[in-house]
């Protein structure tokens, strides 16, 4: 069997796998007239190996045998299929991040002012784990409090080019008027058309 | 008609796979008088998807006429039928007994004269077999297809690869600019109450304060009036001191003194110290 | 995103993943600020697809979204590292199905009527239990006998993208290819739901 047949049997073989497979079950794939030698086999899943240059897979052996296994280059990006979502930003959140934004560089200390109640250290990390906000500086007070800033990050997320194209306060007092196309989902009615429509995909077939 | 019928058979055989296995035999003809003969009900089981099934295959394969089945053998095997309906399958065998039936019924009208009138209204009692026999064709032929479709397990598999570390990730819940902004200013809308409060707050540092700077200014003695403002504590220290100084003006406790224009200005404390301590009857207006 | 950084983690997640993807899914393995549009999302899974030219496993869409899987031309390998896997189905079985697929919604009555036999008990729940067809609702007639459809999961084992896929239903036959012994005597009346069918030739054969 050339290289050319044996390289498609292999690959399909070891992807169909849930296991690695070891030499001996990679032979046990082909019946006795046609079994490659094990010269032939290593050529061949070496080349496979070197096929998977770039790509986002790779060909490893390990202790049972070989395997194809995602890289750790785009392993971060394959573990958010299994990701949770989390829920939704709390109001405090959401209000420290606006105070953050329009009124930065700003302490904790000043926060609290505004919004009246403590700010939780909880709240900071989040959003510093985001990206969103970094400590900026430190105010020349008493216990030198930490200045919080907007990042660039924070911009990007929000479509902003910078932060004097963030709505003016004005503005902001008139939200409804504000940015039609930013319609904030809000508990929309289904459509009677929608809502007795069957999922059913109508039959292919054409009636006579 | 049976005996062509095991000839048409017995021709068709050697281009034929079996069309049915009956205990490990395979069968390359069907048992002679097929309609429904008892010998060949495990035949019928086994290969036919039942009757419209068994039909098609002795109208195409057989090029039987079905419309000269003879009545007199179709009797037999319907009462031979019955017999074994006792140990076969009862609701298969009723299946293709309602086909017997049928077969004759269409044979014996057929064979009566028909009134000239009545003719249109009353269907042709073929019309109906044929078009079942035209649509079940349809669905078999369909059935055909989806089985040859490639399929997962037979045709293919899923390909899947190894993923090291294979961990949940927690997602965070994407925000709107415009939630961001409603929660702005549902803050700033508090803040214009929080306001008020301040205010209070205010009064009463400057209260303190009042009283840190009496304690300050030893009696009879004039310090700068810029080394009684605290720069220590901000833009806001500042302001509570200027309105401690002028309260206690106010209240006639320090004597505020310039030489004359843009000269350093000078407060003296008019009060002793322990009638410091007493500050209750100053008011600010609230 | 770049194609050449978009492949390698689309490939990953693909083969990550034990179900096929969804562009939505693909979508959400991106953050917010680099989550690839929909042209270039599309582009690279081309361009993937492409790439599994004479290998041994191939990028399909089916109708829950993408998935690769081995070529039916080297699955009889694949086969072997499984004694005993692939199923075999009956007709009845697979006549049913048929009918679901094509003639959906249905009943089992309407299957019954056209198969001329009944459906067993057994096959219907064979369906459910692999997931292909469900009950999608009942008729509104006495006794409201249950209403059958096929399932996503039917169209992703049959490598569908959606019903339109399925291989088109026979034509009705002709009665002359059908059933050329079956003619009709030249005084029989034509039955009037086939009067208008012009291959209806009439027959020139004389009945004693």
């Amino acid at each position: 069997m050339t290289l050319d047949r044996l390289k498609p049997i292999l690959e399909a073989a070891l992807l169909a796998s849930q296991q690695p497979l070891s030499l001996a079950q990679l032979e046990q794939l082909f019946l006795d007239h046609e079994r490659p030698s094990h010269t032939d086999l290593a050529q061949a899943l070496e080349a496979l190996a070197a096929d998977c240059a770039g790509r986002g897979v790779e060909l490893v052996e390990v202790a049972s045998g070989f395997r194809y296994q995602v890289r750790t280059e785009v392993h971060v990006y394959v573990t958010r299929l299994w990701a949770e979502r989390s829920q939704k930003y709390s109001r405090a959140l959401l209000e420290t991040l606006a105070l953050i934004a329009y009124r930065q560089p700003i302490t904790r200390g000043e926060i609290e002012a505004v919004r009246g109640v403590v700010v939780s250290t909880q709240i900071i990390k989040t959003l510093e784990e985001r990206e969103w906000v970094r400590v900026v500086g430190h105010r020349d007070v008493p216990g030198r409090p930490a200045l919080y800033g907007t990042t660039r990050t924070f911009l990007d997320y929000f479509g902003l080019k910078n932060l004097d194209s963030l709505p003016t306060l004005a503005e902001i007092r008139d939200l409804e008027s504000l940015m039609p196309e930013l319609q904030f989902p809000r508990e929309a009615p289904i459509p009677a058309q929608l809502s007795d429509d069957s999922t059913l995909a109508p039959s292919t077939e054409t009636r006579q | 008609m049976a005996n062509e019928l095991h000839a048409d058979a017995a021709q068709a055989r050697q281009s034929e796979i079996p069309f049915a296995v009956v205990r490990g035999q395979p069968f390359y003809e069907l048992p002679k008088d097929l309609y429904i003969p008892p010998d060949a009900l495990e035949v019928i089981l086994d290969a036919f998807e039942g009757p419209l099934d068994l039909l098609l295959y002795l109208i195409r394969r057989q090029n039987l006429d079905i419309l000269d089945i003879p009545i007199a053998a179709i009797t037999r095997q319907y009462i031979g039928y019955i017999e074994l309906m006792q140990t076969l399958k009862l609701e298969l065998a009723a299946e293709y007994l309602v086909m017997a039936a049928i077969l004759a019924e269409i044979k014996s009208r057929l064979l009566l004269p028909r009134p000239p009138e009545a003719t249109d209204e009353e269907a042709d009692p073929r019309a109906e077999l044929i078009r079942r026999l035209q649509e079940y064709e349809r669905f078999k032929k369909a059935a055909e297809d989806i089985d040859a479709l490639p399929r997962i397990e037979r045709d293919t598999s899923v390909a899947g690869a190894y993923v090291p570390e294979r961990k949940t990730t927690l997602v965070p819940p994407a925000v709107d600019l415009r939630e961001l902004l409603l929660a702005f200013r549902d803050v700033l809308n508090r803040a214009d109450l929080f306001t008020t409060h301040q205010v209070r707050r205010e009064v009463l540092s400057v209260r303190q304060k009042m009283t840190e700077l009496l304690a300050m200014l030893p009696a009879g003695e004039f310090r700068e009036f810029t080394s009684l403002i605290a720069t220590g504590e901000g833009r806001l220290g500042v302001v509570v001191s200027f309105l401690a100084i002028l309260e206690l003006g106010k209240a006639g406790m320090i004597e505020i003194v310039q030489e004359r224009p843009l000269a350093p200005v000078y407060v003296r404390s008019r009060v002793a110290m322990e009638e410091a301590d007493d500050l209750g009857p100053i008011e600010t207006d609230s």
